[in-house]
């Protein structure tokens, strides 16, 4: 009975969907869009596009948004992710208690030799994805996921190992005072939240960009700490 | 191109359909992974390679893991279904 | 002395109670008395001082309104009213209260009640009438509910249906504001003398129901029982002697001072003309509360019962809106005031020196123990019965002349059987409490303190002093009705000197104290009264222990069983049905919470769904 | 196939999103829902890329200098999207301790046995 009315009301909504996009096919640019697509001050797409190259010299144009332009969102992003890993430590916290130990059996020799020469590769990639942000794809959140997935291995294959809490408190903090430090150094120099002030150097070098690099870094360190915290506390194991 | 794109999205819509279907929560769980990485080669070809790369690593990867933590500490099976 | 001046004095009074409180037991109850007493000495300096002088703005825009106080007749009259019975019952408390716990909290909320009730008779305006009205309803909510358990739930049985007359008044308020564009009850009065008496009509009902809950007239009475048996004793005094009075100030205003003598008059048609309609609501609030009050075993919650009832004396008396009539329902006001806070006094000092007893049942021959009580509790009853020497009397006389006159003979047959059942009730009251056996336990009770005496015997004065001479607060009542418009009763100091029905009390007085001279010199002449112990009584041969003989247990018990099924409060019964209804629907939407996340998630979609669906639909038409 | 090349993308990631409403709505366990608000979260991310997409366009990311912008795809709300995931994972994770401690707590994962939630 239940799915019936479900599936019935779906099937309404679906049908709304589908009258609303009828319209507008995918990726194609229509009348009425592509004269407001060439407008910067309508089209924010299209000037960070057009202008982010010679703006902020980083070749990523998504990483010149996300930390830049759109930076501001991205502080409060990584907030919600904090209070996100806080209240879930939280949550956690009275069960890890009386917790007993994992009674898991440890992982074969191959796979804990695997597990340990993989790591350090894995947070190297990752450490390479955040740095290379403003110019490949990439960035402090694909590599910090990456990093977190580094630690994930460890808890998978390498049993009663893995992140002490001091440790990823430590770096989660630094990095979030860095993401600060640097947007309030912007402020202080420049009179804006977040401004670009270093010098931006030539674009497509490593060392370009201005802050970009350093806010993903340190986004990556955070990324990195707070989902590997995450893991760290659902794991459940008792240390 | 199309055509391969196409096949990506059933293949995505028939795993999300699988992750509903499932009762055992691991199989869900593995179906979704299926769709998140689906989503994401579909991301790639639609000229967003960062977010690919946030999908494959996070959708596909941490979140599974996050999934299967949280049933290795709950239950594994759904419990029976009864319409009401 | 300005009604500023007033209000300040009685809630500054009110506030520093409170801290002192926090500071010293003595220092609390000093300056409760003295800022009670305070205050009846500025109203009473203040008598006179009527007229512009005394209108007072005190807050000069408020909502592009003015709150103004004012100071006339009707206003000084309630206040000082207000003011004595509130300082006898503060005094009275001095020794009830003694050792309960949040004094501080309970003085304090005694003389706010009292500011409110000042406020609100102080009022010039509907806005700060209304607030006044609030903190009165509010405090005495605190008051009725102070002793916890089973008070809480008559005082929130007060406090709803309290609630629901405010907001009836607040709309009758809202109605007249946006009619008349002011809430100065100077202006109200020449603005709304135009407007058609449908509006009349509705402005009446609207504010009659606030009155009316508050006033305990009969479809609206129910909390009163509860609130008076579970509230303190001093505060059931102020609360069956004044607040409950102030549907009566509220009544007066609004239908003499505002809407007017002629329009009110000239109210509906026929039989449905708007002074039957509240003078037969009144006759049955006389009739049926008299005869429950006969039923009851507890002595405040038959003094509430009898509170409601002679209620009814005072609507019967205002609604013909003859001068002796008002005149007569006014000073009925102030009369049962003064013996119903007596009566409750008088049960406030047998409950504190027998322990809580308020069980008619379990007590008795407490007279050569509480002296002084039990002649309190005489001259109350004499009063509320209405014997002549007593102010009850003059009041109740101009009553039931008015209802003659007028030509109502159905009503005031009713008024008479009120006075029957008056009658047999408080004789039970009187005989359950001080005369007839002694039980055992009682024997060591002493009488009541001097702070319990001095109220009692102030309000035996105060009956005793308008029953023989009730030309002064006459007086002063024909000071109000000349603000209204009566036309003036021709009044000596000893009662009305005008044709059919005149009254002398002073001839009265001669004609009692003669007569009882008479009886007295009989009683004398004849056999000595011989004293009877306890246990000398025949009882089937064998001596009854002294315990189990006890003449006031079940006194009206025949009496009783023939009439009660007659007196149930259906109307009581009737609210908890509605309430208990009520509450059922209020559940079935709590199905609705069905704390399953699916359903919630289904609401939404449904309701999206439904957008979806009705933009369709539009489509399609 | 001109259809198939119009619609394709938005039919997968509606089709995402109604089943996920679909789990929602009608299954009664608790991860299970959480798997069903997963799926909704990829389809809408799926969405927003795919609006931000035009014919033929390139990544927003230059490689070189004479590389020209007005091929690109709109990076906003890949920009967006990127965020999203992460919150969404982080959300995730906290939904699914609640619902282990839901577990702990009560015993079950079906929603219609825990009483405690009824209001």
């Amino acid at each position: 009975m239940r799915r019936l009315i479900s599936l019935l009301l779906l099937l309404i909504v679906a049908l709304g969907i589908f009258l609303c996009f009828s319209g507008a096919s995918f990726g194609a640019e229509g009348a009425s869009r592509a004269g407001k697509l060439t407008e910067d001050k309508v089209n924010f797409g299209r000037r960070y596009a057009s202008r982010g190259l010679e703006e902020n010299k980083a070749g990523n144009i998504v990483a010149s948004v996300v930390v830049n332009y759109r930076g501001f969102d991205t502080l409060g992003e990584v907030t919600v992710l904090f209070i996100a890993a806080v209240g879930l430590a939280a949550i956690l916290h009275a069960r890890r208690e009386e917790a007993t130990p994992s009674k898991a059996e440890p992982a074969s020799l191959i796979v804990f030799t695997g597990c340990r020469f993989l790591f350090p590769l894995i947070l190297l990639l990752g450490a390479y994805i955040f740095i290379h942000g403003h110019l490949t794809p990439g960035g402090g959140f694909q590599g910090g996921a990456v990093v977190a997935s580094g630690f994930l291995l460890i808890y998978l294959g390498c049993r009663g190992r893995g992140l002490r809490s001091a440790g990823v408190a430590v770096a989660e903090s630094l990095s979030g005072l860095a993401f600060l430090a640097v947007a309030l150094v912007g402020l202080a120099v420049g009179g804006s939240f977040l401004l670009n002030f270093l010098p931006k150097g030539s674009a497509f070098a490593l060392f370009s960009g201005g802050v970009i690099p350093l806010i993903y870094v340190a986004i990556g360190f955070k990324v990195g700490s707070e989902l590997g915290g995450i893991i760290d506390n659902l794991s459940g194991e008792a240390r | 191109m199309i055509v391969f794109q196409t096949f990506l999205v059933l293949v995505m819509i028939v795993a999300a359909l699988a992750a509903a279907r499932f009762g055992d929560l691991l199989d869900a769980v593995i179906a979704c992974a299926l769709v998140s990485l689906m989503a994401s080669i579909i991301f790639y070809f639609l000229q967003a390679p960062d977010v690919a790369m946030a999908e494959a690593s996070i959708g596909a990867g941490l979140t599974t893991a996050i999934f299967i933590f949280a049933i290795n500490r709950s239950i594994r099976y759904e419990e029976n279904e009864k319409t009401d | 002395m300005s009604p500023q001046a007033i209000l300040i004095t009685a809630f500054a009074g009110a506030g520093l109670v409170f801290l002192a409180g926090k500071v010293h037991s003595h220092l609390r109850d000093f300056l409760a008395v003295l800022s009670s007493l305070a205050l009846v000495g500025l109203i009473a300096w203040s008598h006179g001082q009527y007229g512009p002088d005394n209108e007072i703005v005190y807050v000069p825009d408020f909502l592009g309104m003015e709150l103004a106080l004012r100071l006339n007749p009707l206003a000084w009259f309630f206040a000082i009213y207000i003011a004595i019975i509130n300082a006898a019952s503060v005094v009275f408390s001095l020794s009830y209260m003694k050792g309960k716990e949040k004094l501080g909290f309970y003085y304090s909320m005694m003389l706010l009640v009292n500011a409110g009730m000042l406020g609100i008779v102080l009022s010039g305006d509907f806005l700060s009438f209304y607030i006044f009205w609030e903190i009165m309803s509010w405090s005495t909510y605190l008051l009725i509910s102070y002793r916890r358990g089973p008070a809480l739930h008559a005082g929130m049985k007060y406090i709803i249906m309290s609630l629901v007359g405010s907001c009836a008044m607040l709309v009758g308020i809202l109605s007249l504001y946006a009619q008349f564009g002011t809430l100065q009850i100077a202006e109200l009065g020449e603005a709304i003398a135009g407007s058609s008496s449908g509006y009349v009509l509705f402005i009446l009902m609207a504010m009659g129901i606030a009155f009316g809950v508050k006033f305990a007239i009969l479809p609206l009475h129910t909390w009163m029982p509860d609130a008076h048996s579970e509230a303190v004793s001093p505060f059931s005094a102020v609360l069956s002697g004044v607040l409950v009075r102030m549907g009566m100030y509220g009544f007066l205003l609004v239908m003499y001072s505002i809407v007017g003598l002629k329009t009110i008059l000239n109210l509906g048609a026929g039989f449905f003309n708007f002074h039957y309609i509240l003078s037969w609501l009144g006759a049955i609030t006389i009739v049926i509360p008299t005869f429950i009050a006969l039923l009851q075993n507890d002595a405040k919650k038959l003094l509430a019962w009898h509170g409601i009832g002679q209620g009814g004396y005072m609507i019967l008396g205002m609604a013909f809106g003859t001068s002796l009539g008002v005149a007569g329902g006014i000073f009925h006001t102030i009369n049962h005031g003064s013996y119903i806070a007596l009566l409750f006094l008088v049960v406030g000092a047998v409950e504190y020196r027998t322990g809580g007893v308020r069980d008619l049942n379990r007590l008795g021959g407490l007279i050569q123990r509480m002296p002084v009580a039990f002649f309190g509790c005489l001259v109350g009853i004499m009063g509320l019965i209405g014997m002549p020497l007593t102010n009850g009397f003059v009041s109740k006389w101009f009553i039931y002349k008015t209802l003659i006159t007028e030509g109502h003979p159905f009503l005031a047959f009713m008024a008479f059987v009120g006075t029957w059942g008056t009658i047999l009730s408080v004789y039970k009251l009187l005989h359950n409490m001080f005369l007839g056996q002694l039980p055992e336990k009682y024997k060591e009770v002493r009488k009541a303190p001097i702070s319990m005496q001095i109220p009692i015997l102030f309000f035996c004065f105060v009956i005793f002093l308008f029953g023989v001479l009730p030309g002064i607060p006459l007086r002063a009542i024909q000071g109000i009705q000349d603000t209204m418009g009566f036309a003036p009763l021709q009044l000596t100091m000893w009662g009305l000197a005008s044709g059919a029905g005149a009254l002398n009390m002073l001839n009265i007085c001669f004609a009692i104290v003669i007569a009882f001279a008479v009886v007295l010199l009989l009683m004398r002449l004849g056999a000595k009264p011989r004293r009877v112990p306890q246990e000398d009584s025949y009882a089937a041969g064998s001596s009854v222990p002294a315990g189990k003989y006890h003449h006031s247990v079940e006194f009206y018990n025949p009496l009783y069983q023939m009439i009660s099924p007659y007196l149930k409060d259906r109307v009581d019964q009737f609210y908890y049905w509605a309430a208990d209804k009520a509450q059922g629907v209020f559940e079935l939407t709590r199905r609705i919470y069905t704390g399953y996340a699916g359903t919630y998630v289904l609401y939404i979609i449904s309701f999206l769904a439904l957008l979806i669906f009705l933009q369709l639909a539009w489509e399609i038409w | 196939m001109s259809f198939l090349s119009s619609y394709i993308h938005y039919i997968g990631c509606f089709s995402l999103i109604l089943i996920g409403l679909y789990v929602v709505l009608v299954k009664p366990n608790l991860i299970k829902v959480i798997i069903g608000i997963n799926l909704m979260g990829t389809g809408v991310n799926l969405f927003l890329v795919t609006v931000g997409y035009i014919h033929a366009g390139t990544a927003p990311i230059f490689s070189e200098a004479a590389q020209q912008p007005e091929g690109m795809v709109d990076p906003v709300p890949q920009a967006l999207v990127l965020t999203a995931i992460v919150i969404g994972v982080a959300v995730l994770a906290l939904a699914l301790s609640l619902a282990i401690r839901v577990y702990d707590h009560y015993g079950t994962l079906d929603l219609r046995k825990i009483k405690a939630l009824r209001w």
